[in-house]
């Protein structure tokens, strides 16, 4: 483990930046934090939680799949990827980091996405504990320890320093080329912040959340629960909550005509739409009771069968923050779940 | 690019019933104005959605004007009176979002005024090619690679 | 499979033959003249024309024909409009094949073959058809019971009036019906599942089914009553196919994938599958 | 209030009088309420919420969860009551199924405003009179209540109601409370700072179709932005052309439309200030073709699809004459 | 695929000489889409069409584009060419080569680069068009005429003709117009009277006409081939079936003070009066303003006269509601009021007079009895000063831009009048310019300089002072002697110039007919529709158009009145294909297109649609007259949902026209 003062951290960015891009989480707006690239001069944000998460980095909003040329009845495909570069995300929290791993298996699963895979392999993971979780947390239901938040790299911050441990090859080799920086301390010197957090933790009103009551094998028992009616009135069909989310990974694929060729898109996309699954042979998924049942059924029921027991949500808490209308995964755990009890 | 190269996107809505029979009219005089103006007719300029004018900024034009018949004499009657309004507000959005509002105009040009049409087609590309290039309203991706 | 699996490849139409009012075969090569990949009866493959759009459609064509592919498309949306709208010598994209495709290698092998097709929902089973025949040996009897609303909107007809009821085809049966009478028609009058209904197949089979989901639901309820067990039927689920990869998370009924899964599923895991499709 | 507006309902679902209830009702935390319908006097009892939490603007889901059949008892807020009047106007609900009644409002509060002062871990949120006090996992706050009321609260433009069957506590006032000011503000700066300002905000937009989904204005049975069709369609801003493109026309088609209820500006979860769009547009219809307010009444021509043979040309935007 | 042939026209060197029209025609067959092209001298010629036609067969063409001239010229031509090779007419676009771009830029590269930009807009429209066909509307076989002046007797008597029936509303309790306040006519000096008046007795004993006298249109709805007109029959307290004309009650009148307008003021007549002896329908009018009975309730002279029992105190105005096919604008003209030219002394001097007051004071029928005499102390004239281009020509603002047109020939034939009847009064004309280009004109205004020794000055009067004598001393320039003039003259004539009628502003709106600035209708075409109004079944006839003198009016109205006939022969019409159409899956019901429709085209129903959950729903949605519908797209941009759009100038079709202007 090694450390440095929290003072020096603009040199420690500015050493990152030299080598690859380092993207930091910073104040955009009041409340809102964004990742961002670093820049000389650019602080850290105090905020627990960017308000989109860090899938960004691997599987952006919009992404060009292929351009095409056409000419009369003639077609050229144009691969229009360039060299990913090598970048550094300082500041992932415990859950954004666990989400990689959700979406890696999506992604990586055959057929593996390239794109995605590119950009994963060139990005290295600084994670950060949460020294501080907020009320909407809830990423110990799900098995997430926000004091040793994972990543290539894992950093605490704690009495004027930033702690920060190498997990990965990856992350060992970031740290190895910081090293002027960085001085060695004990193993244990991140301990008692551990401990705090996890103090904190139990104390979180959403502690006692467990999704026992969900995962494989249990689309029988809540695919046609009464309950979804109820819990689905109010939304209004919007993308907050697939947008902020870390895990949510569906997208659609579009052809954009620039006047001069044809780009095709990928683009994220929401099950909470409307047109989400509407094909030239109907829609399967006519209402908003069975676009937000499926949204939930992924995460808590079909994403742990298909991925051995591991539930398709990390417990961020953004979209517990961020519904318009306050609708979202606690509520619908908390309300399926009361069965069981 | 240096201002005396650039040739601006000119994109002109014109009334079937007035303006574009003045610009025919113009022509017919042979009252010259710079070929970057290009003609699209239209019935009437209460046709000219906001999303047209915005479509063609997306597509690379560097000014629209949209023109109809003076207020008032409208082939429809009214339709020009509602192209007044809707377009001074979308206009004074687009300002309000810091793009040029010399961009944008709307003019009235009746079927006799050929003169008139020629005179407001130099005026404005002479006043968007001061402007240069539509930046703040372009598309990055329909730019020519 | 394609290293780049959304980057498709470069296909050319070189023959459009009108089927029906409302169908269209196109032969697909590669630019090369070549087969643009290998397939299995049942797999589909994602056409694109540029700037229209993308659509999963199901290869027609046996993987027995070793020259071009081809595809039997409806006209029923924007892009099956322009579809029906090209020429010969037209290129479009093509990315594939995806699905796990008919076991046709395996659980069909040895097996009486009972084949239910309505409409366009020939254009799947074709495959499937013309990849048993091709390899006769290997499978018993094959019935094919094929309907259509006219006579005219019989996919294939030429197809199955000269190669499949040709005489010289062992043990292949045809029972072709249409809704309603017509002049100039002597089969059989009537809808699919009553059809099949009517004709009483000895329940030792496999069955191959594909066409409207009406006919689905009411075919498979005749079935059951003539002692049909669900694991001897096999459907397929196309429609549901979106990117292909299953990674867009639009294809999945429950937990499972159209895409990855499917798009042919036998019976008995589809009725395990929640009501979502 | 609330206990009043419970009786009240329990008493019209008794009679018969109505057989649903549109409310609100509360969900995980102190400040999370979500808009609910309620059929039973139990459901009433036990999750019906009236407080300064209670910022839903509940015309909107009378919108989505309308029944011509029944009858429905909906409680509003004088904001509430601009954007069921004009849904009114548009033929967008019926008005003989609804029970409306009008209750007061007393501004309410931002949560994210506290969030951005940097309170987190909130346990219990409480308002009472001027005081807001927080108590969190890490130490209790208390604010004074205007520093933490929603920006839309603080600019409320009235406390009347313009439609109601039965009106619960004081009819309140039409207000001046400067809403205008930021548009002003704007206005006052030079192009591009202007552009600079909208860029950094536009930007943000992450296309969840939050604000247009919850605005009362956009009822469309299709969107153009979703309609394939309209040749404009999109689905993320793939460009910065297209986060312009969609606000600029969403501000559009609601111009003439929108109550200035701010709901776009409380449901985007990136916290753009939406409704300086919506409110320049207002700010010109009243400087150009008089005072308008939407929502008024029930009838209303909205200026967009009215005229004057003297209206302004529209090189008063260029010649600054605005 | 579309398959789209491209058809560049030279017209001769007119685009050729500046456009690379071969250039274009190959640029523009890379087009997509685009799979002929071929270029020619003129395409409008039968040749060039039947190119265009032989390769519609020929390539199977499903789109035609054709780079030429504006639209407004050929579009026409060339739909028919495509209808005739069985293309639909509406598959066709026109790239505007000629007109906005060969004819005003003169860089062969320019203009072909700008040639090849539009020709790829035309195709992409024409890639987004869709076959078209016109709906059919039944005519009603009625034609309506706005004014019964000379315009509108003879076009009501030509479509009577005909064998239409035809009304005519005049506002007037007569018929007759101006022409019937003219004393003679030039340049033949016939008898004004003598030849309108049996055109007026034809009027009203044809059995197709039906005039309402003192009537005025109050609405107008409908369309081509099917108006409903609004008319209101103002009261004239006379029963017009019972009333004979006989003249009685006139006579017996007490209140014979009331100023006689029909002398344009200058005498009086009674309360109860019949305009002029010639009038149709001859019948008695009470003017409410004078009548003491209407007024104070005492009097009721001429009921008490009236052997008919016409009179009736108690009548109201009525409102009847007729239907037309067509209707003729008419409406005429009237001299401008005089308020802006002080300097001649109009408002101070009752011997300053209009030509149109001379018509009166010099008329048989007149205040004098056809003797010329001063009206202020009715002495006769000695020296009389003729002003001409009173408010004609007038750029500074206080007259009229435009030429009166009749002034220079009225104002020869007063002059030589009065000199042919008073030789003993000279006669001073001050003109600007003389115009005389009408058949026999000049020769006419020879003959009153030569013959009759007329004082034709070029120059202006520049004031007219009264006199305490009683003279008028008019200060003149002569521009061609370059001296000042004075002259005491013993009366002054204004040729005020002529403006239209007050009440055709208010009659274009109702009718949708635009109008100049000047408030003349605006015809079709200023050359070759000169009598039909732009907006559909809607002509023109005399003045109310332009200035113009009693031949042309009566020619322009026979003109006007051939169309009329043309469009009610028909027992069916074509109407115009583009025009909006509203989706109704789409369609809210917001009644925002309805508000700005000017036609109100647009109505409401209530339709059952199936919801996604399998439930169904009504819902009102906005449906299209497609008939009333005339294509403005005023409802496409009110509609936010995109639900409304326009056939042939759609929302793909357009934002294809920026794209490709664009690219």
């Amino acid at each position: 483990m090694v450390r440095i003062s929290l003072d020096s951290v603009n040199a420690l960015f500015a050493a990152i930046a030299e080598r690859e891009a380092l993207y930091i989480p910073t104040d955009t707006a009041p409340g809102i934090a964004q990742f961002k690239k670093w820049q000389s001069g650019m602080e850290m944000t105090e905020r627990l939680k960017t308000s989109r998460s860090a899938k960004d980095f691997f599987f952006p909003q919009t992404e060009n799949l292929v351009d095409f040329k056409v000419s009369g009845k003639k077609i050229d495909i144009i691969d229009p990827r360039e060299e990913t570069e090598d970048f550094v995300i300082f500041g992932v929290r415990a859950c954004d980091a666990k989400s990689f791993e959700i979406l890696d298996r999506v992604f990586l699963s055959e057929p593996v996405d390239t794109y995605y895979q590119n950009r994963r392999a060139h990005g290295t993971i600084v994670t950060l504990a949460c020294s501080r979780p907020s009320e909407s947390c809830f990423c110990q239901t799900f098995g997430i320890d926000p004091a040793a938040p994972g990543g290539d790299v894992s950093a605490w911050k704690r009495e004027g320093f930033l702690y920060l441990e190498p997990i990965t090859e990856k992350g060992r080799t970031l740290l190895s080329g910081l090293s002027a920086l960085l001085e060695e301390c004990p193993e244990d010197a991140v301990e008692a912040e551990k401990e705090s957090i996890r103090g904190i933790l139990k104390k979180l009103p959403l502690a006692s959340l467990t999704p026992d009551a969900f995962g494989g094998g249990k689309t029988e028992k809540y695919f046609d629960s009464e309950k979804w009616k109820s819990l689905s009135e109010a939304c209004l069909g919007c993308g907050t909550c697939t947008f902020v989310c870390p895990t949510c990974q569906c997208y659609d694929i579009r052809d954009f005509d620039t006047g001069h060729g044809v780009r095709r898109f990928r683009c994220w996309d929401s099950c909470m739409y409307s047109d989400f699954t509407k094909m030239a042979s109907g829609n399967p998924r006519l209402t908003q009771k069975e676009r937000f049942r499926q949204r939930f059924m992924h995460k808590l029921v079909y994403y742990p069968e298909n991925n051995d027991g591991i539930f398709g949500c990390v417990g961020c808490g953004r979209c517990v923050e961020k519904c318009p209308i306050s609708m979202n995964i606690v509520k619908v755990m908390k309300t399926l779940g009361e069965d069981e009890t | 690019m240096p201002i005396s190269e650039f040739k601006p996107k000119i994109v002109a809505f014109c009334c079937n019933w007035c303006s574009y029979a003045g610009a025919d009219l113009a022509g017919t005089n042979r009252l010259n104005y710079p070929a970057d103006v290009k003609i699209i007719r239209v019935p009437c300029s209460c046709r000219v959605n906001p999303i047209f004018i915005l479509r063609a900024f997306q597509r690379g034009a560097d000014g629209v004007i949209l023109c109809g018949c003076h207020p008032g004499d409208c082939h429809y009657t009214t339709g020009n009176y509602y192209t007044r309004r809707r377009m001074t507000l979308l206009f004074s959005m687009l300002d309000y979002l810091g793009i040029e509002k010399e961009r944008t105009r709307v003019e009235w040009v009746s079927a006799a005024e050929g003169a008139k049409f020629a005179a407001v087609m130099q005026d404005f590309v002479k006043t968007v090619t001061e402007l240069g290039e539509n930046k703040r309203l372009e598309d990055r991706r329909c730019k020519k690679p | 499979m394609n290293a780049e699996t959304l980057i498709p490849k470069v296909g050319v139409v070189t023959e459009v033959r009108i089927d029906t009012p409302d169908i269209k075969n196109f032969r697909v090569v590669g630019t090369d003249g070549k087969k643009l990949f290998v397939h299995k009866p049942g797999q589909c493959a994602m056409i694109s024309l540029p700037g229209i759009g993308e659509g999963m459609f199901s290869i027609t064509s046996s993987p027995t024909n070793t020259e071009y592919m081809e595809f039997e498309i409806k006209k029923c949306g924007c892009l099956t409009s322009w579809l029906h709208k090209i020429e010969a010598g037209q290129e479009i994209t093509v990315r594939g094949p995806y699905g796990n495709g008919f076991p046709v290698d395996d659980a069909f092998v040895g097996r009486d073959l009972l084949i239910i097709a309505g409409g366009v929902g020939l254009a799947p089973v074709r495959s499937v058809i013309n990849y048993c025949r091709h390899f006769r040996d290997r499978y018993g009897k094959i019935d094919i019971v094929y309907g259509s609303r006219t006579k005219e909107d019989l996919a294939f007809y030429e197809e199955i009036l000269h190669e499949w009821m040709s005489p010289e085809e062992k043990d292949v049966h045809v029972h072709l019906t249409i809704d309603r009478e017509e002049e100039g028609w002597n089969g059989h009058v009537g809808f699919v599942p009553n059809y099949v209904k009517e004709l009483a197949f000895d329940t030792d089979k496999t069955v191959i089914m594909c066409g409207p989901p009406i006919m689905i639901k009411f075919t498979l309820a005749g079935l059951k009553e003539l002692g049909f067990d669900e694991k001897q039927i096999y459907t397929t689920m196309e429609l549901r196919m979106k990117c292909g990869v299953g990674k867009c998370g639009r294809c999945n009924i429950g937990s499972k994938y159209v895409c990855k899964d499917g798009p042919v599923f036998r019976m008995d895991e589809l009725s395990e599958l929640p009501d979502e499709y | 209030m609330q206990e009043a507006m419970k009786k009240r309902a329990k008493e019209l679902l008794a009679s018969g009088e109505v057989t649903r209830v549109i409310g609100w009702k509360k969900n995980e935390f102190d400040y999370d309420i979500t808009p609910a319908v309620f059929e039973s006097a139990e459901e009433i009892d036990r999750d019906f919420r009236y407080d300064d939490f209670c910022g839903p603007n509940l015309s909107k889901f009378t919108f989505k969860n309308q029944k011509n059949d029944t009858k429905t008892l909906v409680f509003l807020k004088p904001c509430d009551t601009y954007s069921m009047t004009q849904l009114i106007t548009e033929h967008r609900v019926n008005r003989d199924a609804l029970y409306l009644i009008g209750i007061p409002c007393f501004g309410k509060i931002d949560i994210e405003k506290i969030r951005a002062d940097g309170t987190d871990g909130i346990l219990s949120i409480a308002s009472e009179g001027a005081d807001v006090t927080v108590k969190t996992l890490y130490g209790d706050k208390t604010y004074v209540k205007a520093d933490v009321m929603a920006e839309r609260c603080l600019a409320c433009k009235s406390k009347y109601h313009t439609i109601y069957d039965e009106l619960m506590g004081e009819e309140g006032e039409v207000m001046e409370t400067g809403r205008f000011n930021e548009v002003e503000k704007l206005e006052a700066m030079t192009p591009d700072e202007r552009f600079g300002f909208w860029r950094g905000e536009l930007s943000r937009c992450i296309r969840c179709n939050a604000c247009r989904n919850a605005c009362p204005a956009c009822t469309c049975e299709s969107c153009v932005f979703d309609n394939p069709d309209t040749g404009i369609s999109q689905k993320a801003a793939a460009d910065s052309f297209e986060e312009n493109m969609f606000h600029i026309i969403r501000a559009f088609h609601v111009a003439g439309r929108c109550t200035d209820c701010g709901e776009c500006s409380r449901v985007c979860p990136q916290h753009i200030p939406l409704h300086l769009l919506n409110r320049k547009f207002i700010r010109d219809i009243d400087k150009l073709y008089g005072e308008y307010q939407a929502g008024e009444e029930v009838g209303q021509r909205s200026p967009l699809v009215n005229f004057t043979t003297d209206d302004a040309e529209p090189d008063i935007v260029r010649k600054g004459g605005k | 695929m579309q398959k789209i042939g491209v058809f560049v026209c030279h017209c001769g060197t007119n685009i050729a000489g500046t456009v690379d029209v071969k250039a274009v025609a190959e640029a523009l067959s890379h087009e997509p889409g685009v799979v002929f092209a071929a270029d020619y001298p003129y395409m409008c010629s039968e040749s060039g069409q039947n190119l265009i036609k032989d390769a519609i067969r020929e390539h199977g063409l499903t789109g035609v584009v054709i780079c030429s001239c504006s639209p407004r010229m050929h579009e026409t031509t060339f739909r028919k060419a495509a209808a005739s090779a069985g293309l639909n007419s509406y598959m066709v676009e026109i790239a505007n080569i000629r007109e906005q771009c060969s004819w005003i830029h003169k860089d062969m590269k320019t203009a072909t680069e700008k040639a090849v930009i539009l020709g790829r807009a035309a195709i992409a429209k024409v890639a987004l068009n869709t076959p078209l066909t016109a709906s059919e509307t039944p005519v009603t076989k009625r034609a309506l005429v706005i004014g019964g002046g000379i315009a509108g007797i003879q076009t009501a008597l030509d479509i009577a003709d005909a064998g239409f029936e035809v009304d005519i509303v005049e506002k007037e309790p007569t018929i007759g117009g101006k022409m019937a306040q003219i004393d003679k006519t030039f340049p033949t000096l016939d008898c004004a009277a003598c030849i309108l008046t049996p055109k007026m007795v034809d009027c009203a004993q044809n059995e197709k006409i039906h005039i309402y006298a003192y009537s005025e249109v109050e609405s107008v709805k409908g369309f081509v081939g099917n108006f409903t007109v609004g008319i209101k029959k103002k009261a004239r307290y006379v029963d017009e079936t019972k009333c004979t004309g006989c003249g009685l009650c006139t006579e017996k009148c007490p209140m014979k003070k009331t100023p006689n307008l029909f002398n344009l003021g200058l005498d009086t007549r009674s309360a109860i009066y019949i305009p002029f002896a010639q009038a149709v329908p001859k019948v008695a009018t009470i003017d409410a303003d004078y009548c003491n009975m209407l007024k104070n309730g005492r009097c009721g002279v001429c009921s008490k006269v009236c052997t008919a029992g016409a009179i009736d105190y108690h009548q109201q105005d009525e409102h009847i509601e007729e239907k037309y096919g067509a209707i003729v604008v008419a409406t005429g003209f009237n001299p401008i009021k005089l308020d802006n030219f002080d300097e001649y002394a109009y408002a101070q001097s009752p011997d300053v007079v209009t030509s149109l007051e001379l018509e009166r004071l010099m008329n048989a029928a007149g205040p004098n009895g056809g003797t010329l005499l001063r009206p202020s102390d009715k002495t006769h004239p000695h020296t009389i000063v003729f002003v001409q281009c009173v408010g004609s020509r007038d750029t500074s603002g206080c007259g009229k831009p435009y030429c009166s047109k009749i002034c220079c020939m009225y104002t020869a034939k007063h002059a030589m009048l009065i000199r042919d009847k008073y030789p003993d009064t000279e006669v001073y004309v001050f003109y600007i310019d003389v115009r005389t280009p009408g058949k026999n004109f000049d020769e006419f205004y020879r003959r009153a300089v030569e013959e009759y020794g007329v004082h034709y000055i070029k120059g202006m009067v520049g004031k007219v002072m009264p006199q305490k004598n009683g003279k008028l001393l008019v200060r003149a320039s002569d521009l061609l002697a370059g001296e000042q003039l004075k002259i005491e003259a013993d009366m002054v004539v204004l040729a005020a110039a002529i403006e239209p009628d007050k009440t055709a502003r208010s009659l274009a709106t109702m009718l949708t007919a635009s109008m100049d600035t000047n408030d003349f209708f605006t015809e079709a075409h200023p050359k070759l529709r000169p009598v039909e109004s732009p907006t559909a079944g809607i002509f023109l006839s005399g003045v109310c158009q332009g200035p113009k003198d009693i031949p042309e009016t009566v020619a322009q109205a026979s003109a006007a009145a051939a169309k009329v006939i043309g469009l009610l022969v028909k027992d069916k019409l074509k109407s115009n294909p583009c025009i909006a159409h509203a989706n109704e899956t789409l369609c809210n019901g917001c009644s925002s297109c309805e508000r700005v429709c000017p036609y109100g085209a647009i109505t409401y129903v209530d339709k059952e649609f199936r919801m996604p959950d399998r439930t169904t729903k009504i819902r009102r949605v906005a449906s299209v007259n497609a008939a009333v519908c005339q294509g403005c797209g005023a409802c496409t941009v009110a509609c936010p949902s995109g639900a409304m759009d326009l056939s042939g100038f759609s929302n793909q079709q357009i934002m294809a026209e920026v794209d490709a202007i664009c690219r």
